[in-house]
């Protein structure tokens, strides 16, 4: 079993620096070949784990080798593979295996096609250590990790202003949120003792609710930056600078789930501050209509499924505040896929496009990618949550605990959101694939993706449409080490109102958005409509001026002060004051060898003068030694 | 009317200041020697009395060694004075700024 | 010679560099090249027979000098000086194998050995005024090569170099002479001995004078804010080899010192200052990360970036607990290896362009990949990421801190975000984009020399990033007997809850000061 | 009674012939009102009974100093009135008298205190020979240095003033006396 660990976790690592070997040389195919099946190799390995667990309901457990190790600090490298972690395994090994044959096709035009997936491997690496890892500062290591392979991704066409741009925000972003984590791990590390999970989890119990508390807020700090929560969020969108594989792998699938994967890891944690709970799935639901909110007038195909993401991301984040863990996970498991799916198709569709993103100039492409427009719609299908598709019972999950705990403000708006999705999801659906063939105006000949690309992507369009009857399955393994809680509406009826009135909802939705972009109707917006001129449309495409007020009044006041600090304070204040010093005893030479104007008469007298001062100091000695004794007296008479 | 130690002192400590205004305010260098002249035997003086009052010839052997020293101190300081002559055609103080800081 | 082998280490290069004189101009760099493999040969060989489960002294030496003022020739090494020690002969090597074609290869090359002599004394010396000598020496060859071989406000940079941090050193030298004559005054015999002095227990009025004393000599040298100005000047004017010895090994002598003296002999006033030299650390590395984020030259993003680093260090060494001082003298070597690579990296580009100006570049990674993978990995180990040698240092140097204070520690963890802006910026800056400047269409990627130093400093990097434990190992022992002798010898209680007892139940015999002879 | 007259003659004597020696624009007279300044310091040795000393002044300056001092004076061209310095008079006046004050406070404060002890006590022999008996035996060392310094003094006189002493200006033609003058321009002092 060690082994098979061991192969899961380091396959990629391999992959990665195979693949680095050959950066500086031009694209060759079997780099992608070799790595895809590495990736692959990793998947296989993390099959054969999850049936031991399924079969044994044993982790496995494995201890590398030390890592730091000073005064009463242990940190080895050691590695877990419980319920929890092998189905984050599973998720990460598929997609990316999927991904990473996806790319061979997507990035067969790129002069950086061995680096590429130099980075992508090196990504899957981070990623299995950070799931896989058995204490937090091993969790740390793939969580930098996946924040420095994402800021390569990112930036992979670094030739692209607004790439590296975008990779440097979401980097800064992460950090940010990193040092939260850094202190909340500081904290584990200073109140229990350890950093293993099993020790740190088993010290938690005796500690007081404050010190958890704190614990709970920093680590769910670091959680926020990386799954791009409000206020850390704006990172994700910009992200969408990166190639299309990327985002779907990391924006969508593996990376943005870490923090929700943070919290179900802890959840022993979680439990003992229902508050803070409180905040974290008040904040998921937040961000999920926020998050649809922004979604619903971009146009900008990638940033809309971004958008989503971040919406499911606040699904899964309500999901775990609550308490229902198992449910989170299994929503990020079931969105994996079917976000995946959905940000390769459009990968399909910006290759037909040549790298057109807004959706208003396509049209109609459905007669031309036929294939790809299948897979979207049944991932959208799958992402409104319409039964029996994958969404359908983790979304559905979501919005039951919410209401079996009684939070029925983030259940309304949770709800509220699945229509949003719903419309947004399919708006997109209905401008790409329906309607007029507008991108004929622009002179585009669009053309179906490679084959095996699309072979490639069928594996994660039969999960989209079959995770949900893994459920049980799933329920059970996972609750071995999850609070075992089912959610069930007790009451028939009202679960049945419920359930059906949530999907006439969502189909609502649907045929609204079908209606009102699939029609022949739709042009390519200029700016003129009513709509765009309204405040609320301006609010939403500008999202909600929150990026516009980060770099007007945080990087450009930071920027300013830090040419503050540079021309004005360093040079003109510290440094100033050192030269001043210096000048004074510069100035006072300077000043003073007027005195030695050579004239040997003045300089005579000077000595004099010199003696002088040199007499009367003997003498006041003399005069100070000879009356010591009163001196003294009279001194501590004074009280001195 | 006992002439006491005193009495030299004070006319010590006349000359000594006679001494130092000829050497602030001679321009003249050879002037200037005469004033370090006056300086050496103000003390001398001095040394002379103190040695006398208290019975103890220290203050005579220094005196005499401070005859010593002027008497070479101008041999070598005269001989200065008149390479500095002969190359300048001057001993006024004010032409020797050579030494300017 | 393996009982000698510190003076050795010490003198082989200063007689390696006299005989220089006598060698033919171009056969002197295989010569400098030939002596600092045989130091370095001697370094290893050191720290081969360095017994790591010893907490103390190894391969002391003494010979008397000034026996009536106790002033003695004393040598010895702990985990703590030991892998400095490496690092400076390690950085000479390498410093001297990558020489660029200079002026007068000669005489740099004789200075270099100098200064090598300089480095290891300072680490070596465990008398006081032996440091002392070493540490004031180190000033001299430093002068010289910024001086000599420095860019066009040398003079002024050298000169204010070398005064500023010279009248630090003289604080530090009355601070020493009252030390001793405390000692003398308790005992009856004068001695210069730091172990001795480790023995002395001083009353806390004393120690707040003393530390303070002590405090002005080795916060210039680190330096710390508002002492750093100098630092720049030092690191714009410099030549590479010079600006990578100054980071790499220079600037660990005043937190090497801090951690030698001033916490061991004065450990109530360590405490008294401790909030204090904090908040300076914290405004160290906030304040000098954004001077970093606004500059233009490159090579003064770095300077900076040593300054920002230093604070971290300094803010682990006061942690007063066993991580946090393992994770501040890791730290230093991390630091060390680190920035003496990213200096290399921009003397690499300035050979090439000669500028240091951002604004000069932009696309490098184009035609230049192979240095902007290597500039990367340098760049993601300054930024504290995990796996390099840097996150080790710096994570334990917070960690410890964190144990004194958590809102001091959550300013000082703003490190690893404002390190992240400047370092990113930067690299931003000089390697993306689309190449508009035309001189930089072809240039040449790194060459062979080059590689030569960068490859084993990238390998080292990432090595003991993976795997610390042959170096943290050897630090941790000492570094608990340091915290053990200050525990013990802290008189206030505030000391004595701050300063962690390590070795509970086993108390080390105390010797007050009056009963030490 | 006879002492005391004796010395405020010569006090008064001597005050104002140094007075003089450093009031006068008169180079000449200068001169002879230091060697008679001289003279009458002998005088205070002979009252203070150091006759030995006394003798000594008179023959070492008044013979030697003052004939030297006359040699010099005529190298330079002295008989010209002496410029004087301006400047404040009180300062110069007022800052010699401090400093006279104070050396001699410095030196007499160990007597007036009396906490000095007689190191060579007189033993009543006369002043020559004791002086010869503590010159000779306490003080050789010092005395001969002193000798070998006057002895090197002597050399340096010589060789300093005595430049060129073996050129005649009376033997040489015009040409190497305007060559020479030349070279003195050029030469440095070596």
């Amino acid at each position: 079993m060690e082994n098979l660990l061991y192969i899961a976790l380091f396959s990629p690592l391999v992959s990665s620096l195979f693949a680095a070997l050959f950066t500086a040389t031009p694209k060759k195919q079997f780099i992608g070949i070799i790595a895809s099946l590495l990736i692959f190799t990793s998947f296989v390995s993390s099959s054969f784990l999850l049936a031991e667990i399924l079969i044994t309901g044993t982790p496995v457990h494995v201890e590398m080798m030390t890592w730091m190790a000073t005064g009463n600090l242990y940190i080895p490298f050691g590695f877990v593979v419980d319920q929890v972690s092998v189905t984050m395994m599973m998720v990460v090994t598929l997609v990316s295996t999927i991904v990473h044959i996806y790319s061979i096709g997507y990035m067969d035009h790129d002069k950086g096609f061995n680096r590429f997936f130099s980075w992508l491997s090196a990504f899957v690496f981070s990623m299995m250590v950070l799931v896989m890892s058995d204490n937090y500062a091993g969790l740390f290591i793939g969580w930098e990790g996946v924040g420095l392979c994402s800021w390569g991704l990112i930036g992979f066409w670094f030739h692209k202003e607004v790439a590296t741009w975008a990779a440097n925000e979401a980097f800064i972003m992460n950090r940010i949120a990193d040092l939260g984590m850094l202190i909340g791990i500081f904290l584990v590390y200073w109140n229990t003792g350890t950093l293993q999970y099993d020790g740190a989890f088993a010290a938690f119990a005796t500690l007081d609710t404050a010190t958890l508390t704190w614990i709970g807020i920093f680590l769910f700090i670091g959680a926020m930056g990386k799954s791009a929560q409000f206020p850390l969020h704006t990172w994700l969108a910009d992200a969408m600078e990166g190639p299309t594989p990327v985002s779907a792998l990391i924006h969508a699938a593996t990376m943005v789930t870490a923090g929700v994967y943070l919290v179900v890891r802890s959840n022993e944690l979680y439990d003992l501050i229902p508050n803070v709970g409180l905040f974290i799935a008040s904040l998921g639901a937040f961000v999920a209509l926020f998050a649809a909110s922004m979604a619903l007038v971009n146009r900008d195909m990638k940033r809309i499924i971004a958008y989503s993401t971040l919406s499911q991301l606040g699904y899964m984040f309500a999901a775990a505040g609550l308490g229902a863990y198992w449910v989170a996970l299994f929503h990020l498991m079931a969105h994996a896929f079917f976000k995946a799916l959905l940000f390769l198709g459009a990968g399909n569709v910006m290759h037909a496009m040549h790298d057109e993103l807004d959706p208003f100039k396509m049209g109609g492409l459905k007669k031309k990618m036929t294939a790809t427009a299948v897979m979207m719609t049944l991932a959208s299908v799958a992402l409104a949550g319409i039964f029996p598709l994958a969404g359908f019972f983790s979304k559905d999950a979501i919005l039951e605990s919410a209401f079996v705990e009684h939070h029925f403000i983030i259940y309304s708006v949770l709800l509220f959101t699945a229509g949003l999705t719903a419309f947004y999801s399919f708006r997109l659906v209905a401008l790409i694939f329906h309607g007029e063939e507008r991108y004929k105006l622009f002179g585009i000949d669009p053309h179906e993706a490679y084959k095996f690309m699309l072979i490639a992507m069928s594996p994660l369009l039969l999960l989209a449409i079959i995770a949900g009857s893994l459920k049980m399955t799933y329920y059970e393994m996972v609750t071995a080490l999850l609070p075992a809680t089912e959610y069930h509406i007790h009451n028939h009826l009202v679960y049945w109102i419920m359930t059906i009135g949530t999907q006439l909802f969502v189909i609502l939705a649907i045929v609204y958005a079908y209606k009102k972009y699939a029609n022949s109707k739709v042009t390519v917006p200029d700016g003129t409509s009513a709509m765009e001129n309204s405040f609320g449309y301006k609010l939403l495409i500008n999202q909600y001026y929150i990026p516009y007020f980060y770099e007007e009044y945080i990087v450009k006041s930071y920027r300013e002060l830090s040419k503050i600090f540079w021309k004005q304070v360093d040079l003109k204040i510290v440094d100033a004051t050192v030269d001043g010093i210096a000048g004074v005893l510069y100035s006072t030479g300077e000043r003073t060898r007027d005195m030695q104007s050579g004239n040997l008469s003045t300089m005579l007298k000077w000595m004099v003068a010199g003696t002088i001062g040199l007499l009367s100091l003997a003498v006041v000695f003399g005069l100070a030694v000879r009356y010591s004794d009163a001196i003294l007296a009279i001194l501590s008479g004074l009280g001195v | 009317m006992e002439i006491g130690l005193n009495h030299y002192l004070v006319l010590s400590t006349i000359l000594f200041a006679i001494g130092l205004v000829g050497v602030m305010r001679r321009k003249n260098l050879l002037l200037l020697f005469f004033a370090t002249e006056i300086l050496l035997n103000a003390v001398n003086i001095a040394f002379a009395a103190i040695s006398h009052y208290y019975g103890d010839l220290t203050g005579q052997m220094f005196a005499f060694f401070v005859i010593a020293i002027a008497a070479s101190e101008l041999a070598v300081g005269l001989g200065l004075l008149i390479v500095w002559f002969k190359r300048h055609g001057t001993i006024d103080l004010d032409t020797m700024t050579s030494m300017r800081g | 010679m393996i009982d000698h082998i510190l003076s050795v280490l010490i003198f082989f290069p200063a007689v390696a560099a006299v005989f220089g004189f006598i060698i033919h101009k171009d056969s002197m760099r295989a010569y400098g090249v030939a002596v600092s493999v045989i130091e370095f040969a001697l370094a290893l060989w050191l720290w081969f027979a360095f017994d790591s489960n010893v907490s103390g002294m190894q391969f002391m030496e003494l010979i008397p000098v000034v026996p009536s003022f106790g002033i003695n020739y004393i040598l010895g090494v702990d985990g703590i000086s030991l892998f400095i020690i490496i690092l400076a002969a390690f950085f000479t090597l390498i410093g001297i194998a990558s020489l660029t074609d200079t002026k007068n290869v000669k005489n740099m090359i004789i200075t270099l050995l100098f200064l090598q002599m300089t480095m290891v004394g300072v680490f070596a010396a465990l008398d006081a005024i032996i440091f002392y000598v070493f540490w004031e020496l180190s000033l001299v060859p430093m002068l010289y090569i910024i001086g000599a071989w420095g860019g066009p406000l040398r003079i002024y940079a050298s000169v204010k170099f070398f005064l500023y941090t010279f009248a630090g050193s003289l604080v530090m030298l009355v601070g020493m002479l009252f030390m001793a004559y405390f000692y003398y005054q308790a005992t009856g015999v004068w001695s210069f001995a730091i172990l001795d002095w480790y023995r002395l227990i001083l009353p806390e009025s004393f120690q707040l004078w003393l530390f303070a004393a002590f405090f002005i000599g080795f916060a210039i040298k680190v330096p710390m804010f508002p002492f750093h100005t100098w630092l720049p000047y030092a690191h714009g004017q410099a030549p590479t080899i010079g600006s990578v010895i100054l980071a790499a090994i220079l600037l660990k002598m005043g937190t090497y010192a801090f951690i030698r003296f001033s916490l061991p002999l004065f450990p109530d006033a360590s405490v008294f200052y401790m909030y204090p030299i904090a908040i300076l650390a914290i405004i160290m590395i906030i304040y000098t990360a954004m001077v970093a984020y606004a500059q233009e030259d490159v090579k003064q993003v770095v300077a900076y970036s040593s300054v920002s680093h230093m604070g971290v260090i300094i803010l682990g060494t006061f942690a007063l607990n066993v991580e946090g001082i393992s994770g501040s003298i890791f730290l230093m070597i991390a630091h060390g290896v680190v920035s003496g690579a990213l200096f290399l990296l921009v003397g690499v580009i300035y050979d090439r362009r000669h500028t240091k100006m951002m604004d000069q570049f932009g696309g490098l990674a184009h035609v230049m990949p192979r240095y902007a993978t290597i500039f990367g990995i340098m760049l993601m180990a300054s930024v504290g990421m995990p796996l390099t040698i840097n996150f080790v240092g710096e994570f334990l140097s917070l960690l410890g801190f964190y144990q004194q204070s958590h809102t001091l520690t959550l300013l000082a963890g703003v490190a690893i975000i404002v390190g992240a802006i400047y370092m990113l910026a930067a690299y931003k800056k000089m390697f993306f984009g689309e190449i508009t400047k035309d001189e930089n269409r072809n240039l040449k990627d790194v060459n062979k020399r080059e590689l030569l130093a960068l490859i084993p400093l990238s390998i080292i990097t990432i090595w003991l990033g993976v795997y610390p434990k042959p170096v943290l190992g050897p630090i941790n022992n000492s570094v608990e007997s340091i915290v053990q002798l200050m525990h013990d010898k802290a008189t206030s209680v505030e000391a004595k809850i701050r300063i962690p007892n390590v070795i509970e139940g086993i108390v080390i015999t105390r010797t007050p000061a009056g009963e030490a002879h | 009674m006879f002492e005391a007259i004796a010395f405020y003659l010569f006090a008064f004597l001597t005050i104002s012939m140094f007075y003089i020696t450093v009031t006068t624009s008169q180079a000449l007279h200068a001169l002879t009102a230091l060697a008679a300044g001289m003279i009458f310091i002998s005088a205070f040795f002979f009252i203070l009974g150091a006759d030995f000393l006394g003798a000594i002044q008179i023959i070492v300056y008044t013979g030697a100093v003052m004939a030297l001092y006359a040699f010099g004076m005529m190298f330079f061209d002295s008989t010209r009135d002496v410029k004087e310095k301006q400047g404040n008079k009180f300062i110069v006046v007022g800052m010699a008298t401090v400093a006279a004050v104070l050396v001699v406070a410095i030196f007499s404060a160990p007597i007036l205190s009396d906490n000095i002890v007689a190191l060579y006590p007189s033993v009543g022999a006369g002043n020559t020979q004791e002086v010869g008996m503590v010159l000779f035996t306490k003080y050789l060392i010092p005395f001969e240095v002193a000798a070998v310094m006057l002895l090197v003094a002597m050399v340096a006189g010589i060789v300093l003033a005595g430049k060129k002493m073996d050129l005649s200006l009376t033997l040489m033609n015009k040409e190497e006396i305007l060559e020479m003058n030349e070279d003195k321009n050029k030469k440095v002092l070596s």
